[in-house]
């Protein structure tokens, strides 16, 4: 495998459920934490529904993957970017979202806040940073 | 950086043409192609967001607007049409491709 | 396929995973471990409920690394490595700790 | 210049595989290298060798097969995806206890890892999808 490391971010821009892309998704960035690249998860347009807490599946017998949006931290994937406009759009805040945080290593297991709220703009910028982009 | 960015779907039907343009950074390139060369028609209601666009340059899949019975003539001034080997000379000439699906 | 315990019979896959998750009981994993030969002990059922609290709480198995780390902090630095882990089950913890758990099959992706 | 493809859409109902197909020809024959051609979601379904097509239609499984049998090109079906879709080889067949395989010539079926590595080790990934 290559040494190199290399930006990569995972751009999620549709809602659970209604189709299988949001899960397959979350699928790649766990297999692909294995991979010691720099990770980055984007939640921007209907992508940040996934993130919206109280999911319950059990009346439509889904399998309910939102608690796995919680293991990313132990996953070391701590870079999950929201976007403002796509929450505000949708008349949503930060407190509609399930809170995600991680225990960093570097700093005694203090534990933090993986979801980081970005503009567009700022989100554009750091989109622009980046060395590969997997959209589902 | 530069990024090559693909849209496939029609401005009319999805969002992500929309938001595709509100990440096209000055000096990137957007591609559309599929149903998304709907959007590159002259005189439709999408064709000023595309000329709002200083800065970021534009193109059309040829093969797709051909096979969909809309003429290289109804295509908005100044958005260039490519055909599958232009796409991939586009793609290597950015440093990464960004598709909106 | 299938596996008698505790009078029942419970139905598995090709590979000795249980079919219905919901119908896992330790009596399973007690007679899953005689197939391969090994008795449970409080080591081992160390192992299987973390795996179990961590499925209930994620809904996935955890990755090896992860599993490793987690331990680690959980049940101390000793257990907390794949040497410690495969000597408790020496087929795996992701393939043999998580079948014994009740966990979905790892779909083998790396 | 080494490129790697995700196609995430089935044969037929998206043209997707056929944008994904045109492309990959396309690069090949700029002179550049396919590393791997990914498939993923309902994207599996381009590798499955039970599709029959009507004659006068263009056969999508089987044009895979060609350009990767002429190019040796690497067409990888993601696992955990085709075994949600009744995608299967030989070996998932058996683990599996399945009657049949049905993996089309030229395809091999394997992890997620795939993408992330192809990902890792190409200059551009182009991702077809809906």
């Amino acid at each position: 495998m290559s040494e190199q490391i290399k930006k990569f971010m995972y751009i999620n821009r549709r809602a659970p459920y209604g189709t299988i892309y949001a899960w397959e998704s979350l699928e790649v960035v766990l297999i692909g934490a294995a991979f010691d690249q720099d990770v980055h998860v984007a939640f921007i347009d209907d992508g940040v529904y996934q993130l919206l807490k109280g999911q319950d599946t059990s009346a439509v017998d889904m399998k309910n993957f939102s608690p796995t949006y919680q293991a990313l931290g132990d996953y070391d994937v701590t870079k999950l970017y929201v976007e403002k406009e796509s929450l505000e759009e949708r008349g949503l805040t930060l407190e509609d979202l399930m809170p995600l945080t991680y225990e960093d290593e570097d700093d005694d297991w203090a534990e933090k806040d993986s979801i980081r709220l970005m503009s567009r703009a700022e989100l554009a910028d750091i989109m622009d940073e980046q060395d590969i982009l997997f959209s589902f | 950086m530069t990024t090559l960015h693909t849209v496939n779907k029609s401005p009319f039907e999805k969002s992500s043409m929309d938001s595709c343009l509100a990440y096209a950074k000055q000096g990137s390139s957007v591609l559309l192609y599929e149903d998304a060369i709907y959007g590159a028609i002259k005189g439709t209601a999408v064709a000023d967001k595309v000329a709002a666009m200083g800065g970021v340059n534009f193109y059309v899949l040829g093969p797709d607007l051909k096979a969909r019975g809309v003429s290289e003539d109804k295509v908005v001034d100044g958005i260039g049409i490519v055909d599958y080997a232009e796409f991939v000379t586009l793609a290597a000439e950015n440093d990464k491709v960004q598709a909106w699906v | 396929m299938a596996i008698e315990a505790n009078g029942k019979t419970f139905e598995t896959d090709e590979e000795g995973y249980l079919t219905n998750l919901g119908e896992w009981e330790s009596a399973i994993a007690e007679e899953m471990a005689r197939e391969d030969d090994l008795e449970l002990n409080d080591e081992h059922w160390e192992i299987i409920n973390f795996l179990r609290e961590y499925y209930e709480e994620y809904q996935i198995a955890p990755a090896v690394r992860v599993l490793t780390k987690a331990v680690g902090k959980r049940l101390g630095k000793e257990k907390g490595n794949s040497k410690y882990l495969y000597s408790l089950f020496p087929y795996g913890p992701g393939k043999q700790a998580c079948r014994f758990a009740g966990l979905p099959k790892p779909t083998g992706c790396i | 210049m080494k490129f790697a493809i995700q196609v995430n859409e089935g044969p037929y109902q998206h043209q997707a595989a056929d944008s994904a197909y045109q492309f990959t020809k396309a690069v090949l024959e700029a002179g550049h290298e396919i590393m791997r051609v990914f498939f993923y979601h309902d994207g599996v379904n381009n590798g499955t060798n039970l599709t029959t097509p009507p004659q006068d239609d263009r056969n999508i499984v089987n044009r895979w097969s060609e350009l990767g049998k002429k190019h040796d090109l690497d067409l990888v079906v993601c696992v955990a995806a085709a075994q949600r879709r009744g995608i299967v080889d030989e070996g998932e067949m058996k683990r599996n206890g399945k009657s049949a395989q049905n993996i089309a010539d030229g395809f091999r079926i394997s992890g997620l890892g795939q993408l992330v590595e192809a990902g890792i080790q190409s200059d551009r990934l182009v991702v077809f999808g809906d």
